[in-house]
């Protein structure tokens, strides 16, 4: 069966020109600077283990049968970078999150409509860049960090890189990607915004132990 | 029903005298209850030996002369919920039927302690149900208002009233469950719930009753829609009237005749802490925060919460029931975080839809249910015992319970407790 | 903690998962009110395998079935709505 | 400064740094000793004999077993109670405290109890107090000072504690020399291991043994360190096991955190928690000065104290061998040691604040201030019994063993399970790791060669020695002796766990691990059946108590907020709770802000509302199916309101829905139901639609929700919208249109409203949340824009007799109570709940939901007040209650009995102070502009 809703009004486009700023649920530290139209952090630690806000970044939702998708996607548990530089994440057996560089909503969404075009049965796009927040934990005691607060195997014998899952984090239920930085564990942890100044706190609260540091906003994608 | 002469005998009785009598002499006190061969026929078999069945046999020989009764339990006398609760008693529940039933049961047990000549340790200590929301607030002031019009006594009571009477209580402008007032319930309190169920055992049993632990009901034989009587590994035994009273295990029981009930089984767990000196009065309950604390004469605290969240006869307890325990009740008294968890335990709960009991007759003629106490029904021990006792004795369903039929299902004709009963104890 | 067996995602924590109760077919006849309440209220209860339906709304948000035992808490089959029930009569690993 | 006069010199073994000293003080008094000293052992070593008074007769009590379960070692440290002095490390600073005696600790008031034992027997107190009843309160309040325990502190902060979660293929529990060797072995098979003990130290009964053991220890220690694969946590307790080898760890000893709970998923669990001594029942065993082996040795060879001067040795092991050699190297007289093998025995002790003399069974009596029992041991069961095994009688061995009833995922090791020379108990640990990794790695353990056997590790024979008629105690701190336990038994309480509950043995803090063998065995005697038909009471967790306060955690609860928190936050806005969302319940003045609304306009963040996108061909199928009312004639660009009811009828939530797109519609749901009716949708797409072709996606936190309400909302959006006609014409009540607010694009707008005026819902992509906030209020500044928060939209959509799903229906709450019978299409073809409605529809109404006055507009009835007839006959209550600003009048909505529930009826409100308010029945539940000329405005 052919799409019917992916064209027309499916997304949000990308702000145009617009003195509107756009923010994350979680206090920025100084110094500030704009991204694609969202005030975030410049802050530079250096650290061992860092825990960035990168709500920013694009998110999209693609709906969709397995078989309908096939390989051009990731499986189902498992993340990886396409072409295009997009973090694709198999979030649910019927569901992918489309990671991609903050701004960039209308253009992925129209990248990810041309890998599909002609998928069997119903497929649907949503954006949901500002339904999420996304943190980025890096570093050597990232997985330290969240064993503290997920329940999830985090070892390199189940969990190794590239692996993605939804759990609960702190009591929330997240989809957390590992995808590791220069050789070191990192996790993208991505979930509801309006939680999202409380799990940031918890991840800080949690990292203390680790001497975590807040970093400002990176480019991942 | 026709009275049969049973054995009777006069127990010892228990008393300061007696006490100091037996010190001196340093005789022994006579058993509690005797044990006897299991006869082939009796008036009535209960099943179940926990606060429901044997004081359904107490009264039905102190107050209709019929003892010709066996309580049949699988294991020991108070092994089931009777013997697993957290013995909170009150009356301050939502609807008028439940409000007047439990009420009665109050009554009943404000006495028990000289009517059974055995110390059941009542302590009226007043009791506390802390609301943290409007709508919760909301629902206190209904439950007051239907209890004082029910002549029960209960008000809802400001954050500085509960400070009062908890010291330890933190009522500080919480940011995630403020305390906005309470559920005060001066006649609430605690027991000591072993006692209760010896008590009535003791009692029972001087009266005639005969009490066989580690008989298990194997089987109930109905005929022509009649009971007969039932199967234990002990033999079959014939009885005109069986009288289902094993909560947790009710449906298991209702299967054997046939009956299904409106019943899912989940545990329910609690726990106690090391004693400390006491510094805790009034029971306090949180709805919203699913917890529940006393402090008993010894100086444990003795915990609730709410059931499992899925349906299991499994009784080992679980490690993610202690930690939101204690979470919960740091929550609410923050102070007492070096005392420490000595012991958890689960019991089975027959949890109805409305949060209601079942009580009385079934499509099976003689077979009897008094089941559906899920988290609740310690308290109703007295009540639902007399009214069983009276409607097995009569033929009629009192008044009293009238509400609480197994019919009301598939009429549609819930009892709205759910709003009391859910977490409230 | 018990295990639960998605048949997605694998062997997580109960408390990731909702449990919706005993599977019982939705009668079609809506006028029988007997039949009807019967479906709403009255279970089977039963102290051993029951089959029941779960959503794993902490993980990947689907519903299965499950045939898992009420005194044990083993789990000794998974599967997907609308999918064949497994044969599970003979009494494997109680 | 006190000294510490019976400090030996060096042990090869000692695990104290005599190089730093900590100062402590005790009952006031200041003390000194090492770091690696327990408090017991620091006080011991300062000569102090005893440590605490019983509970029920307040008899002195000095140290019996010198560890974790040693029940006379209980004290108060600062603001902790119960802490075990027997192991807790001492702390420079440290303020320690007895706790159960007054005025003092040698001197105790309550030790007169013991004059009058005799009839304080087990349940004394059921047997009397009854009459009269109204003085129990004050017999009560007697009892209760008889508490037991030490005392909590008002104010007392809350102590830093945090959680972790594990996962190990293999987890060991105990650390002594099976323990060890099964954690090596399992490393070696290629299993990520935890090796978990108890003690400071690893090593377990071998710390405190010979200079062989100490060797074999030192090479194990080795072997353990050098595999990176083995966690080791010391002076961490594995507290519970549950289902699916759920495992709780209870770990001190940390610099971040006092206690740590950590959390093992394990696929093996390995018991090798060793064995704990068993006391021996006489009279006297309780005083002071009488010891078990262990806790001798222990205190010799860890803490090189010297435990008394002249001593007599009880003994039938030859761990009490070992102890009276360690002893006599310690410069302690051994006068006596009486071997029980050998036919000796022991009568009693006497003495009365300790030990002053032993009568032995040949007649003799002997003077010493030491006597050491060693009379066999005693498995703590918890671990195994959690796991599903039931223990058996060994009655050789006279001890309980595990009964076999293992699952697989469960191993035993070491004492709990036999005894033997170090190196057997070496062999065993290594065969059963070994064993224990293969089943966790199935085929990925690393050794190809075939199963090692694991050799048979049999309890050795030992006589069973316990004298059952005397007042000897069992339960040292219950208090109960085994003359208690043979009266308890004969009154009927014959079975073990009714006698349990009746005399309380086994309840108190070591929870059975020292006790219930010597109560099962005095039951076994009272009523003539074998030990094994006798059995054990039931294990529970914790293995020990551990904290409330390690048990919560940090308390990690989830709040949510909306985009503009950080407004509301800066303004003052009053918050409250709602679920897990915190929101302004108002920015001062409620009444203000409805009059504003009325008058001018108002927004208000209503973000937490539930917000879900459907999208494919059979959305609208599916609304027919949720909703009680009919949905497939929606236009694209309308907007319907309907209910959502449950299977039962009952009312479960209410909301709009609109249709963006030819299959594209936008549903919002109350706050508090967002989650569950998500929930209740994907059941149903899912189990019972599976063909349906809807996908569903929660967007409640997508967008910044406001709502501007009021008559000149239109003028104010109008200033901030330019790609939609905003008039009356082209965008009508009821209808959702999208286009961009303040530059933002991709914001929808819909014409609907809670509150009965002109007004619009728009949800703003959340980043922008706060930009669209105060672009609103900044551009409407002349209009009278001003906030508004939950509580004036209570009172307005109360003015308009909206009702609210749970606070004007309850749990039972029909449609057709609710007064929904316009809305609910009983002809649609199925839907949730239709056959219950379709019975309420059948059945004469009882109750139903209506608008009420006060005839005295002044007064306004509390929420919930009730409705009645004649005094006290029930016939409905009050929902909803406010005093209106607009109307200038008090406003309700109640639910009343049919009877009562025509308009213009007079109905009898009661307050919760006693007063009586008629109130009428109104026609309809709006008071404020029933017609909705203002809304459609
Ligand atoms: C942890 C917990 C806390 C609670 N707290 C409270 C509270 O604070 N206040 C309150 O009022 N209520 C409370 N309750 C509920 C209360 O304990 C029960 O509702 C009440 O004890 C039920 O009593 P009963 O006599 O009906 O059943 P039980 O006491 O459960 O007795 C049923 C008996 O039936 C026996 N049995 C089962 N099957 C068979 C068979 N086939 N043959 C023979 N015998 C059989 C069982 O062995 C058992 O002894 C709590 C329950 C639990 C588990
Ligand atoms: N236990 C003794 O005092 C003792 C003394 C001499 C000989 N033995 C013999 O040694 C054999 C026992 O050797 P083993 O290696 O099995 O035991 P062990 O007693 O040497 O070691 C067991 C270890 O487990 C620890 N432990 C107990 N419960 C724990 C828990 N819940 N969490 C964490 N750690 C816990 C203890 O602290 C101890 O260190 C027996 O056969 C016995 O006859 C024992
Ligand atoms: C009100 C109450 C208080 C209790 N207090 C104690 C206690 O102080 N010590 C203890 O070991 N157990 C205590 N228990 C728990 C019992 O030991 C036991 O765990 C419970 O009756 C369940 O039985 P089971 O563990 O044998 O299955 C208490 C139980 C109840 C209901
Ligand atoms: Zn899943």
């Amino acid at each position: 069966m052919p799409t019917s809703t992916r064209k027309g009004p499916a997304s949000v486009p990308d702000p145009i020109a617009t003195a509107m700023l756009a923010r994350s649920p979680v206090r920025q530290s100084k110094p500030l600077r704009q991204e694609a139209g969202w005030e975030v952090s410049s802050a530079d630690t250096g650290a061992a283990l860092e825990l960035a806000d990168l709500t920013p970044i694009t998110k999209v939702l693609v709906r969709a049968s397995s078989s309908a998708v096939g390989s051009s996607f990731s499986d189902f548990g498992r993340a990886r970078r396409d072409e295009a530089g997009h973090l694709v994440v198999g979030a649910r057996p019927d569901e992918w999150i489309v990671f991609g560089k903050a701004g960039s909503a209308a253009a992925t969404i129209s990248q990810i409509e041309e890998r599909l075009a002609g998928a069997e049965g119903l497929v649907t796009l949503v954006d949901v860049t500002h339904r999420d927040v996304v943190f980025l934990l890096s570093g050597t005691d990232a997985r330290g960090v969240l064993e503290k607060i997920c329940a999830i195997d985090l070892s390199d014998r189940t969990s190794p890189d590239g692996t993605a899952f939804r759990s609960r984090v702190a009591g929330v239920s997240c989809l957390v990607v590992r995808e590791d930085r220069d050789g070191r564990p990192a996790y993208l942890i991505d979930a509801d915004r309006s939680y999202g100044q409380y799990l940031f706190d918890v991840l800080v609260d949690a990292g203390a132990e680790f001497s975590v540091e807040v970093a400002g906003y990176t480019e991942v994608f | 029903m026709r009275q049969r002469g049973a054995t009777r005998r006069r127990p010892q009785r228990y008393s300061a005298f007696g006490l100091l009598r037996h010190g001196l002499r340093h005789d022994d006190w006579p058993r509690v209850w005797r044990t006897s061969e299991l006869d082939r026929r009796y008036d009535v078999v209960i099943v179940g030996a926990g606060v429901h069945g044997l004081a359904a046999a107490y009264y039905l020989a102190s107050k209709h002369g019929i003892s010709k009764v066996a309580v049949l339990d699988k294991g020991y006398v108070g092994g089931g919920g009777s013997g697993r609760n957290t013995a909170i008693l009150r009356s301050n529940y939502l609807t008028p039927e439940g409000v007047r039933f439990y009420e009665r049961s109050m009554e009943l047990y404000r006495n028990l302690a000289v009517d059974l000549n055995f110390n059941v340790m009542f302590a009226q200590r007043g009791h506390l149900t802390l609301a943290h929301t409007d709508a919760s607030l909301r629902t206190m002031v209904w439950r007051a208002e239907v209890n004082k019009l029910q002549g029960v006594n209960s008000e809802v009571v400001s954050p500085e009233e509960v400070k009062r009477l908890v010291p330890f209580m933190d009522v500080s402008n919480h940011a995630r469950y403020p305390i906005l007032g309470a559920l005060y319930h001066p006649p609430g309190g605690i027991i000591r719930h072993d006692a209760v169920n010896w008590g009535y055992a003791r009692a029972a049993n001087a009266l005639g009753v005969e009490i066989h632990q580690n008989t298990e009901v194997t089987g109930i034989t109905v005929r022509d829609g009649r009971v007969q009587g039932v199967t234990t590994p002990r033999g079959e035994i014939a009885a005109p009237i069986v009288l289902n009273c094993t909560a947790g295990w009710a449906s298991l029981v209702a299967g054997m005749a046939g009956v299904k009930l409106p019943i899912i089984t989940h545990p329910l767990q609690a726990a106690v802490t090391e004693p400390v000196k006491v510094f805790l009065g009034a029971v306090v309950v949180s709805g919203s925060l699913h917890v529940y604390v006393s402090q008993t004469d010894r100086g444990e605290l003795v915990f609730g919460a709410s059931t499992d969240p899925y349906a299991s006869y499994s009784m080992r307890g679980s490690l993610e029931f202690t930690e939101e325990l204690a979470s919960h009740v740091l929550e609410l008294m923050p102070s007492i975080g070096r005392m420490r968890v000595l012991r958890q335990w689960a019991g089975l709960c027959d949890m109805t839809p409305d949060f209601s009991p079942v009580m009385g007759t079934t499509p099976v003629e003689g077979f009897l249910v008094d089941v559906g106490w899920g988290t609740y029904g310690f308290k109703a021990g007295p009540a639902a015992g007399e009214a069983m006792a009276e409607l097995v004795a009569t033929g009629r369903t009192p008044e009293l319970i009238s509400a609480f039929g197994l019919a009301r299902f598939e009429q549609g004709r819930l009892v709205g407790e759910r709003g009391a009963a859910s977490v409230g104890h | 903690m018990i295990l639960l067996p998605c048949p997605h995602c694998g062997k997580r924590n109960s408390n990731e998962f909702s449990y919706l109760g005993e599977s019982a077919p939705r009668p079609t006849e809506t006028g029988d009110a007997k039949l009807w309440r019967a479906y709403l209220y009255t279970k089977e209860n039963p102290a051993g395998w029951t089959r029941e339906t779960w959503l794993h709304s902490g993980g990947c948000g689907k519903a299965f079935l499950a045939e898992r035992h009420s005194v044990t808490n083993e789990v000794r089959a998974t599967w997907l709505p609308g999918r064949k029930e497994p044969d599970t009569t003979t009494e494997a690993g109680s | 400064m006190t000294r510490s006069p019976r400090r030996l010199d060096p042990r090869p073994g000692e695990v104290i740094d005599r190089n730093r000293r900590l100062g402590f003080s005790w009952n006031g008094k200041r003390y000194e000793g090492y770091e690696g000293d327990t408090i017991a052992s620091a006080l011991a070593a300062a000569g102090e004999r005893i440590f605490s008074r019983s509970f029920k007769y307040h008899r002195p009590r000095g140290i019996l077993a010198a560890s974790l379960h040693d029940p006379n070692l209980l004290v108060q440290v600062g603001d902790e109670p119960n802490v075990r002095a027997g192991y807790r490390k001492l702390e420079d600073g440290m303020a320690v405290s007895a706790q159960n005696a007054w005025p003092s600790l040698n001197y105790d008031v309550g030790s007169l109890n013991q004059t009058v034992a005799r009839f304080l027997g087990a349940g004394f107190y059921y047997k009397t107090f009854m009459k009269p009843q109204r003085l129990w309160p004050a017999y009560e309040h007697v009892l209760q000072r008889f508490a037991a325990g030490g005392k909590v502190a008002q104010g007392a902060e809350r102590r830093d504690c945090d959680k972790r979660y594990a996962h190990a293929d293999v987890l060991v529990a105990g650390g002594g020399p099976a323990g060890m060797s099964a954690a090596i072995a399992a490393a070696d098979e290629g299993a990520r291991v935890m090796l978990v003990e108890e003690e400071p130290g690893l090593g377990g009964h071998l710390r405190w043994g010979t200079p062989d053991d100490l060797a074999r220890l030192a090479e194990l220690r080795t072997e353990v360190a050098a595999r990176p694969s083995i966690e080791v946590l010391t002076y961490s307790l594995v507290a519970g096991r549950y289902d699916d080898n759920w495992i709780s760890v209870l770990q001190r000893g940390l610099p971040q955190v006092t206690e740590r709970l950590v959390k093992v998923r394990a696929k093996v669990l390995v018991v090798a928690v060793g064995l704990i001594e068993r006391p021996y029942v006489f009279e006297g065993n309780d005083l002071p000065g009488v010891m078990l082996s262990t806790a001798v040795r222990r205190l010799v060879n860890l803490y090189a104290v010297k435990p008394g001067d002249r001593a007599v040795v009880f003994l039938a092991n030859e761990e009490g061998e070992a102890a009276a050699e360690d002893l006599r190297q310690a410069g302690v007289e051994v006068l006596r040691v009486v071997d029980a093998r050998r036919g000796g025995g022991l009568l009693r002790a006497r003495g009365r604040r300790g030990l002053d003399s032993v009568e032995l069974q040949d007649g003799s009596s002997v003077a010493c201030d030491l006597l050491v029992t060693a009379v066999g041991w005693t498995a703590p069961m918890l671990l195994l019994n959690a796991s599903g095994d039931r223990p058996t009688y060994d009655e050789e061995a006279a001890r309980f063993v595990p009964g076999g009833g293992l699952p697989d995922n469960v191993l035993a090791t070491g004492g709990i399970l036999g005894d033997g020379p170090v190196g057997l108990l070496v062999d065993h640990g290594r065969a059963t790791g070994a064993l224990a990794a293969r089943r966790a790695l199935g085929g990925d353990a690393a050794s190809s060669s075939s199963p090692e056997a694991v050799p048979a590790l049999t309890a050795a024979p030992h006589p069973a020695l316990f004298r059952s008629g005397t007042r000897g105690f069992v339960d040292y701190s219950e208090d109960v002796s085994a003359k208690d336990l043979m009266a308890a038994a004969r009154e009927g309480y014959d079975s073990v766990e009714l006698l349990k509950r009746y005399t309380t043995a086994t309840m108190g803090p070591a929870q059975g691990k020292l006790e219930t063998i010597n109560t099962v065995a005095v039951l076994a005697e009272a009523t003539g059946r074998s030990i094994g038909e006798t059995g054990t009471t039931v294990w529970r967790p914790p293995h020990s108590p551990i904290s409330l306060g390690a048990l919560a955690g940090r308390n990690y609860e989830p709040v949510r907020y909306s985009p503009m928190q950080p407004w509301h936050e800066a303004k003052g806005a009053v918050p409250i709770v709602a679920g897990q969302w915190i929101r302004p319940e108002h920015y001062g003045d409620p009444a203000a802000e409805v009059l504003n609304v009325r008058k001018n306009v108002g927004i208000i963040d209503v973000t937490p509302l539930g917000k879900l996108d459907l999208r494919g061909p059979d959305v609208s199928r599916l609304l027919n199916f949720l909703y009680v009312n009919k949905w497939s004639k929606l236009e694209v660009g309308a907007v319907r309101y309907g209910v959502m009811c449950g299977e039962d009828g009952v009312v479960a939530d209410d909301g709009v829905t609109g249709r963006l797109g030819p299959e594209r519609y936008f549903m919002s749901t109350t706050s508090s139901g967002a989650a569950a009716i998500h929930e209740w949708i994907e059941r149903w797409l899912q189990t019972s639609f599976r063909e349906w072709q809807v996908h569903v996606t929660s967007m409640t936190s997508a967008f910044a929700s406001i709502n501007v309400a009021g008559p000149r909302s239109r003028e104010l959006l109008a200033r901030l919208v330019a790609d939609v006609d905003l008039s009356a014409a082209a965008f009508p009540y009821m209808n959702v249109r999208q286009g961009s607010i303040a530059g933002v694009p991709g914001c929808l707008m819909w014409r609907i409203g809670f509150t009965g005026e002109l007004s619009y819902e728009l949800h703003v992509p959340s980043g922008y949340g706060l930009s669209v906030w105060e672009a609103l209020l900044e551009s409407g500044r002349d209009l009278g824009a001003a906030p508004f928060g939950v509580e004036a939209q209570r009172i307005m959509r109360l003015e308009k007799g909206h009702f609210i799903v749970g606070q004007d229906t309850d749990g039972l709450t029909q449609a057709f109570t609710a007064g929904l019978d316009w809305l609910v299409k009983l002809d649609k073809e199925d839907f949730a709940g239709k056959a219950e409605l379709v019975f309420e529809s059948e059945r004469p109404r009882e109750s139903r939901l209506v608008g009420l006055q006060p005839v005295d507009p002044t007064v306004v009835p509390p929420e919930a007040s009730q409705i009645v007839s004649g005094s006290s006959t029930i016939e409905g209550r009050i929902t909803s209650s406010r005093f209106s600003p607009t109307l200038n009048r008090a406003i309700c909505l109640g639910i009343v009995s049919q009877r009562c529930a025509s308009p213009g009826t007079v109905v009898t409100v009661v307050h919760p102070d006693g007063t009586r308010t008629p109130t009428r029945v109104m026609e309809h539940h709006a008071h404020f502009d029933p017609e909705g000329t203002r809304l459609r405005a």
